[in-house]
């Protein structure tokens, strides 16, 4: 195409692609009329510009007289560089507060944005950040009694916890995350050898009495903020012996039954008053605890397995609930099925649990058939790949159709094939298929939900439960109809994890304290805060050093696990204790824990970090900002996790030397308003000859 | 003889009259060469016979730095390549980036992009007119034209706390979102921008004197503009529609109705009035996003802090304030870039100034340096 | 007009062209010789590539590929067209005959990579002093003055 | 008044010298009245907080630039180098002492009063030549150049347009030609006053006709090599050469103390100076620069046909009298 001078848009290069956009001719240039016109309007453009200049003349100066007009920095500003604190000269702000006002604690946190992921992310917020600082001291009972507080069985937890705080950690984003579980349990293993020190009972300080029936992981962490308190608790166990879910339903190798109840008997040290083997409502009607005590705690858990109404399921012999199941396995190690084929029906933790417990009492073959596809099954990913390490095998979007009886025993199970679980938004909705598929099994487990009995607890009193046998509960306040009844765990909040329901424990605690106390219930019981951060993808590890990784938790070899109920995941060494901890990047804690992560993003290699991790004496020992280096890009603020490096609104930066110009590590931790550049910290005469030995 | 004899050359015309030659140099420090550009004149009483620029004063080797450092740490360098239109930079960089990655952008960050961008145009232009107008001695008109650019960079210092250098779009999004009340003060202003573009408009384009020194000046034949590579209001001015957001329709621009100004003549003054009226597109289009902006996150969730795109390489081009700005981005699949080279505009635009010079004043080499608005940043990166 | 398009329009106008055009990352790639770089781009223009918008080089080791990003203004697309340079005789045809864009940016080319221009009428360093050693873009360049990255990421 | 020390040699000396002060003096105000004015023009506040309302700024700053090293380039002529801004500044002091500042009296009343106003500051393109030639700066020695053409060229119309007020006067002593000046003489000579202040623009160098030093493109012109108190002295005489113009202009177009007698019309004398003077500032800060064949093209084409003109309708209006 031909162009010439001053060829028109509209004949050149209008793009075929997206002909609707074709653009309009705005033509720029700008002639003067000829002849006598031309020459007035050249004398015009002068009296126009005259009379322009002298309307912004008469609209009068725009300038601000400084500093009396000071500009005000916007708060993005990004000035000079300073650290708010440093690992080793700052005091690191924990959660020490008393328990009860600790949701308005972590509420106020997280509006000051300093809510660490792992702290938020927990259903119970418990201080894993402090956690890993104690433990990085060496302090492993302090980290107990931190983690205590919120919650109630660190040992229990630090082997069962899904840690809904590792997914959350920061680390992820860098490398990977905090084995903070595993240092719950290290901490419990420290404490347990200073217990006799440390361990005392709690004084009675008030004369009411709080009832807990149950004596479950919620029911437990509910009467320990009451004991703590100063309130005399009894707690109610049904069983022998007293962890409810924990104790029936964790398999001991998960959990070994002699941590469960040194958990318990410390519990009982610190004057628990725990009595096994009383129902209430067969043994003691609850209507006596109603009058004898000033507040009850309903806390008693699921009791039952759901079983599906399908074909075949009332056969007489080979189909069980999943808790009757576990319970037997657990206690008895044995459950019925050494030698025969084992299906289990279902998806979740406990269906995998069952599975696994299976293998253990000497099951022949163990399948694990669930409806979802093996992308979505509800059960922690690790969980299954542990299972299928020791041999279940696991066959995913099956749905069941009929149980297979012959003579009142099962003989196999008749499975439809699942197109999909959950409709577009969201709601369990299965779609099956026309294939069908039938498997041989002699025993099925039926591990598809569970549901509480409270038919015998309430029974007499004027609590009335509902259609479905549920007791209506406030969702926040975890009162019921009757003011002196609280009810909290997996009674309210259906199944769940732990650590869900010893939140549910603290709250009712908190409710039942306020309750006695005569306080208002509702004050500050917004629901808890989760803080969002910005969420990236989770690093890849290649090109990442050694040291930066999460210690390995040696597991038991699979072949050899499945035989018995030993413990699988063998726990942490002292010192791989110790270097995890020190890992932790103390996110928001605006104390600087000489991460590197600054050092490693700053594009002009600007900032120069070393700390050392020696327990008692970790600190970071320098901390350099290259002033002349610096390009004020932010990417470094950006990165910090701890939030320490922050932008202040100083700008004007100038130096009598070079060296005044590297901000150290004392240089850093002052304030914008006072450093060299200001001439405010009394450093500024420095000599630079001595400036530059210094 | 106080002069250099050297700066002196005796040589003869066509006609054999013997012609004394003065050569000087016009910078690298001298107040109209816009940076550190320095044009070795050759001149015939005031008449250019040749003008020969030497660039490469701000040479940073910008782009073996980037092949040093990973890709987000790129990102502050790229604020460097051009100073005046930062966000330029920093898109096209993340638009090559993103291609390369496969990072999906949301679309609230696609608008923040196009709004600041546009923003940018305005206040580059600003500068380009304010300096153009310094350059032929219009010093009011000069703080004018900055007195709106100051507008947009305080409204960008509350949007990302910096005033020239921003590093505010990122891979995947851009880094902050906007504080409140913000496009509120954004309409605001391109409402009183309008009418200051209207004054302005008077006052220099409108004034004798004015056109006196830019109509005629430098003139670019729409062939010469595409054989030279030319892009931006420098091919604008001579007529040629060439302008990537229409051509080469990229992020949300499709959505918003705007026009192309174009000159006739090619010379200086087309070349700077189009930068004016792109000043007025640009408020269409910045009003028209704020209409249509909605809610969302500003940055793509789940894109990895460390970049590690799959080996390959990438183009891409952006319309910024002086042209297509592209960058070409080759991937080994580690995290630094195997090569990064930006196709800067400016350079390409500035290889026109010994074709534009020849034949005019000394008086005009400053204004045709001027019309072309380089930013040396970019120039020689 | 899309690469497809493109794609169809190259092999019906320069059938010879068409094994070499490739489309990778979405962008259409003609991978020519260094012999008939200059013929290619030639039969490029005349199809419509009027502009040319980007030229380089990238150094892969074992030899330097020159990248030459073409634009046209009528069919609003964009390709590239390369060619290997061998290392040991970095040369190659100018496009400036048929650019003038190529002049300067081909002067940048032999800065930073030392590939020479045949045709060429100033090939002088141009952002670097004249006296500068070495082609700071080749990977096996070194300079003391270089600031070292420290080992991390 | 013969015999006294004021007239004669000594006279001379006196006035000379009275007059360099005044100038000097002028300047300092007129500098801080240009930057005051712009400042507004340029929605600023302009010098502010040395004195009241920065009264005290231009002095500051002439302090400073006394102080400041005297740097004679090594390229540099060094003799013409160094004598080159008085050259420039003593005709434009001389100038300011034939101009009648109250009824009757002038400093200096000659019979040629006009014709020494119009010559006199002319020397100053010699010290301009000089300046740029001998700077060893091939940007001086354009400016130098420029400004020579410049000057000489503005010198006709400027000449021309004096001479209609002269005519209609008919004396060459300001002191005569203020005694007879009328009213009407406004609207007679308004082409005349006209070409009158555009050429005093540009023979003061000043915007839109400041080519000679053209920051822009000569960095500083002809004196880019000055420093100190060198280069204030050439300011001096760019504002000296405003005042002086505007004085005159104000004197001869606009009737200076006529309006009024005694040193109430002198008031009004210097308040038309000012007023003069601020349009000046305000040209300048509005409409950029010309370029040499345009001011020339200005010179030639425009200005001297227009004064040509306006003699030619006093011609008629004398013959018609």
């Amino acid at each position: 195409m031909a162009l010439d001078n001053g060829a028109r848009h509209d004949q050149v290069g209008a793009p075929e692609r997206t002909p609707e956009v074709v653009p309009l001719s705005v033509n720029v240039s700008n002639e003067f009329s000829p002849g006598v016109k031309g020459f007035f309007q050249k004398w015009k453009s002068l009296a126009t510009g005259i009379r322009i200049t002298a309307g912004r003349a008469a609209a009068g100066p725009k300038t601000l007289r400084y500093p009396a007009e000071k500009v005000t920095l916007s708060d993005r500003w990004r000035g000079a560089l300073r650290l708010r604190g440093v690992l080793g000269i700052d005091d690191i702000p924990i959660l020490h507060e008393p328990s009860i006002t600790h949701n308005a604690l972590v509420d106020r946190l997280n509006r000051e944005e300093r809510l660490s992921p792992c702290m938020g992310n927990c259903p119970a917020n418990v201080d894993a950040r402090g956690q890993n600082y104690f433990m990085a001291e060496d302090r492993g009972p302090e980290a107990y009694e931190l983690v205590r507080e919120r919650n109630i069985m660190p040992g229990v937890l630090g082997r069962i916890c899904h840690h809904p705080c590792e997914s959350a950690c920061r680390r992820n984003y860098y490398d990977e995350p905090i084995a903070i579980r595993p240092l719950h349990r290290l901490a419990y293993e420290a404490y347990e050898r200073e217990k006799s020190s440390r361990l005392l009972p709690l004084p009675v300080t008030k004369s009411q009495k709080v009832a807990v029936i149950g004596s479950g992981p919620s029911g437990l962490a509910a009467a320990f903020d009451l004991m703590q308190l100063g309130y005399q608790v009894v707690a109610f166990e049904k069983e022998d012996k007293p962890g409810g879910a924990l104790y029936s339903g964790v398999p001991s190798y998960r959990l070994p039954r002699e941590v469960l109840h040194g958990e318990i008997d410390n519990l009982v040290a610190m004057r628990l008053d725990l009595r096994c083997g009383i129902e209430i409502g067969v043994d003691v009607p609850i209507d006596h605890l109603i009058g004898e005590f000033d507040a009850v705690l309903i806390a008693a858990g699921l009791q039952e397995s759901r079983i599906l109404p399908i074909p075949g399921a009332d056969a007489k012999e080979g189909v069980v609930g999943a808790l009757p199941f576990l319970k037997e396995a657990n206690w008895k190690g044995d459950a019925g099925v050494k030698g025969k084929r084992v299906l289990v029906i279902g998806g979740g933790n406990v269906a995998v649990d069952c599975a696994r417990c299976a293998l253990r009492v000497g099951a022949a073959e163990v399948r694990l058939a669930c409806l979802e596809g093996d992308q979505e099954m509800p059960c922690h990913p690790w969980e299954i790949e542990e299972a299928l390490d020791e041999g279940v095998i696991a066959m995913c979007s099956l749905g069941p159709e009929e149980v297979l009886t012959k003579d009142g025993r099962v003989v196999g199970m008749k499975m439809r094939e699942c197109l999909s679980v959950f409709d577009p938004v969201g709601r369990f909705s299965p779609q099956f298929g026309d294939n069908y598929s039938t498997f041989e099994t002699d025993v099925v487990v039926f591990s598809i939900g569970q549901a509480p009995t409270l038919r015998d607890v309430v029974a007499g009193s004027d609590l009335v439960l509902t259609e479905r046998g549920l007791l209506p509960v406030d969702g926040t306040l975890f009162t019921t109809d009757i003011p002196k009844v609280f009810a909290c765990g997996e009674v309210v909040t259906g199944p769940g994890s732990a650590i869900g329901s010893i939140a549910t424990g603290h709250e009712a605690a908190t409710s039942i304290h306020r309750y006695l106390a005569g306080q208002s219930l509702q004050e500050d019981r917004t629901p808890r805060p989760v803080p969002i951060y910005a969420k990236y993808e989770k690093a890849t590890l290649d090109g990442v050093e050694e040291s930066r990784r999460r210690v390995v938790m040696p597991m038991a070899k699979p072949e050899a696990r499945s035989e018995d109920f030993s413990q699988v995941e063998l726990g942490l060494t002292h010192l791989e204790g110790l270097q995890e901890a020190a890992r932790c990047l103390r996110c928001q804690s605006e104390v600087c824990v000489g991460c590197t992560f600054c050092a490693r993003t700053c594009p002009d290699y600007a900032i120069q970090v070393e700390r050392i991790d020696d327990p008692g004496g970790r600190r970071v020992t320098r901390y350099e900002l290259d002033l002349t280096k610096c390009c004020f890009c932010g990417l470094c603020a950006e990165q910090c996790p701890t939030d320490a490096l922050c932008h202040t609104g100083q700008y004007e930066l100038s130096f009598y030397h070079r060296d005044l110009a590297v901000f150290d590590r004392e240089e850093m931790l002052r304030s914008g308003a006072g450093t060299r550049a200001t001439g405010q910290d009394g450093t500024h005469h420095i000599d630079p000859e001595e400036a530059s030995l210094s | 003889m106080a002069l250099e004899v050297e700066s002196r050359e005796e040589i003869v015309d066509e006609r054999g009259n013997e012609v004394s030659e003065l050569v000087i140099n016009v910078g690298p420090s001298h107040p109209s060469t816009h940076g550190v550009c320095r044009v070795i004149t050759h001149l015939d009483g005031e008449i250019v016979t040749k003008a020969e620029p030497v660039i490469g004063y701000l040479h940073r080797g910008i782009e073996k730095m980037a092949e040093n450092r990973t890709y987000l740490q790129i990102v502050p360098l790229t604020d460097r390549l051009d100073y005046v239109g930062s966000m330029y930079s920093n898109w096209a960089y993340c638009r090559a980036v993103e291609r390369l990655a496969g990072i999906r952008v949301p679309e609230r960050a696609e608008y923040l992009r196009v709004i600041v961008c546009e923003m940018q145009r305005i206040a580059s232009h600003m500068m380009s007119l304010g300096s153009a107008a310094g350059d032929t001695g219009a010093a009011t008109m000069f703080i004018y034209a900055f007195d709106e650019r100051e507008r947009i960079v305080e409204l960008f210092e509350e949007l990302c706390g910096a005033r020239l250098t921003y590093n505010y779009v990122r891979p995947g999004g851009v880094s902050y979102d906007t504080p409140e009340d913000w496009f509120d003060t954004l309409l605001e202003f391109t409402r009183k921008h309008r009418t200051a573009l209207h004054e302005m408009d008077r006052l220099f384009f409108g004034n004798v004197i004015a056109r006196g020194r830019m109509k005629g000046i430098g003139v670019l034949s729409a062939a010469d503009a595409v054989g030279w590579g030319a892009s931006g209001p420098v091919a604008r001015g001579s007529g040629v529609n060439w302008d990537l957001r229409k051509h080469d329709s990229y992020s949300v621009y499709p959505r918003f109705d705007f026009d192309v100004p174009t000159g006739s003549n090619g010379d200086a003054y087309d070349r700077a009035r189009c930068r004016l009226f792109e000043c007025f597109e640009s408020c269409r289009i910045i009003e028209q996003a704020v209409a249509q902006i909605g809610e969302g996150p500003f940055k793509a969730e789940g894109a990895p802090r460390l970049l590690k795109p799959r080996p390959g390489e990438a183009y891409d081009h952006i319309e910024s304030a002086r042209g297509s700005l592209g960058v070409y981005i080759v991937s080994d699949g580690s995290e630094r870039p195997y090569r990064v080279k930006f196709r800067s505009p400016a350079f390409c635009n500035l290889a026109l100034l010994p074709l534009l010079a020849q034949g005019h004043t000394l008086s005009d080499l400053v204004v045709i340096l001027g019309s072309l608005d380089p930013v040396f940043g970019e120039v020689d990166r | 007009m899309n690469i497809q398009e493109l794609r169809d329009h190259l092999c019906g106008q320069h059938p010879d062209l068409c094994p070499l055009f490739s489309i990778e990352f979405g962008d259409g790639v003609l991978q020519v010789d260094c012999e008939t770089l200059y013929e290619a781009a030639e039969n490029l223009q005349s199809l419509g590539f009027d502009r040319l918008g980007m030229l380089t080089a990238v150094d892969f080791g074992d030899h330097f590929e020159m990248v030459y990003r073409l634009t046209s203004r009528s069919m609003s697309v964009g390709m590239f067209l390369k060619c290997a340079v061998p290392r040991e005789t970095p040369r190659t045809r100018s496009l400036v005959p048929l650019w003038p864009a190529a002049l300067w940016q081909e002067r940048e080319v032999y800065d930073m990579f030392g590939i020479e221009f045949d045709g060429h009428p100033d090939l002088r360093r141009i952002l670097l002093p004249p006296d500068w050693v070495g082609f700071p873009l080749r990977k096996d360049y070194r300079d003391d003055r270089l600031i070292r990255r420290p080992d991390y990421i | 008044m013969s015999g006294s020390v004021f007239t004669g040699y000594t006279g001379g000396l006196i006035w000379g010298l009275g007059g360099g002060l005044v100038i000097a003096i002028a300047t300092l105000f007129g500098v801080w009245w240009e930057r005051k004015v712009a400042g507004r023009i340029q929605m600023r506040l302009g010098p502010q907080t040395t004195g009241p309302f920065g009264l005290l700024q231009t002095v500051a700053d002439m302090v400073k630039l006394l102080l400041k090293e005297d740097i004679t380039p090594t390229q540099a002529d060094a003799p013409v180098f160094r004598v080159a801004p008085l050259i420039v500044f003593v005709p434009i002091a001389m100038a300011v002492t034939v101009i009648p500042f109250a009824a009757g009296w002038a400093p200096l009343d000659t019979s040629v009063g006009m014709l020494f106003f119009l010559a006199v500051p002319s020397v100053s393109v010699i010290g301009i030549l000089m300046a740029g030639w001998s700077s060893g700066n091939s940007y001086a020695t354009l400016g130098g150049l420029r400004g020579a053409a410049q000057m000489i060229s503005y010198e006709l119309p400027r000449t021309l347009s004096v001479l209609s007020v002269v005519l209609l006067a008919g004396s060459l002593r300001p002191v005569e030609v203020m005694e007879a000046w009328r009213w009407w003489f406004i609207p007679l000579n308004g082409i005349g006053f006209l070409v009158y202040f555009i050429s005093s623009v540009a023979e003061c160098n000043r915007g839109p006709f400041d080519i000679p030093e053209a920051e822009s493109e000569l960095v500083a012109g002809y004196f880019a090599d000055y420093s100190g108190i060198r280069w204030a002295i050439f300011m001096m005489s760019e504002y000296g050469g405003v005042i002086a113009a505007s004085l005159f202009g104000a004197a001869l177009f606009l009737g200076g103390w006529a309006w009024a007698p005694g040193l109430f019309g002198t008031a009004i004398f210097l308040l038309l100076t000012v007023v003069l003077v601020t349009a000046m500032i305000w040209i300048k800060w509005t409409f950029p620069r010309m370029r040499m064949d345009q001011l020339m093209n200005t010179a030639w084409k425009v200005l001297t046909p227009m004064a040509l003109l306006q003699i030619a309708i006093i011609g008629v209006v004398i013959a018609w009298l």
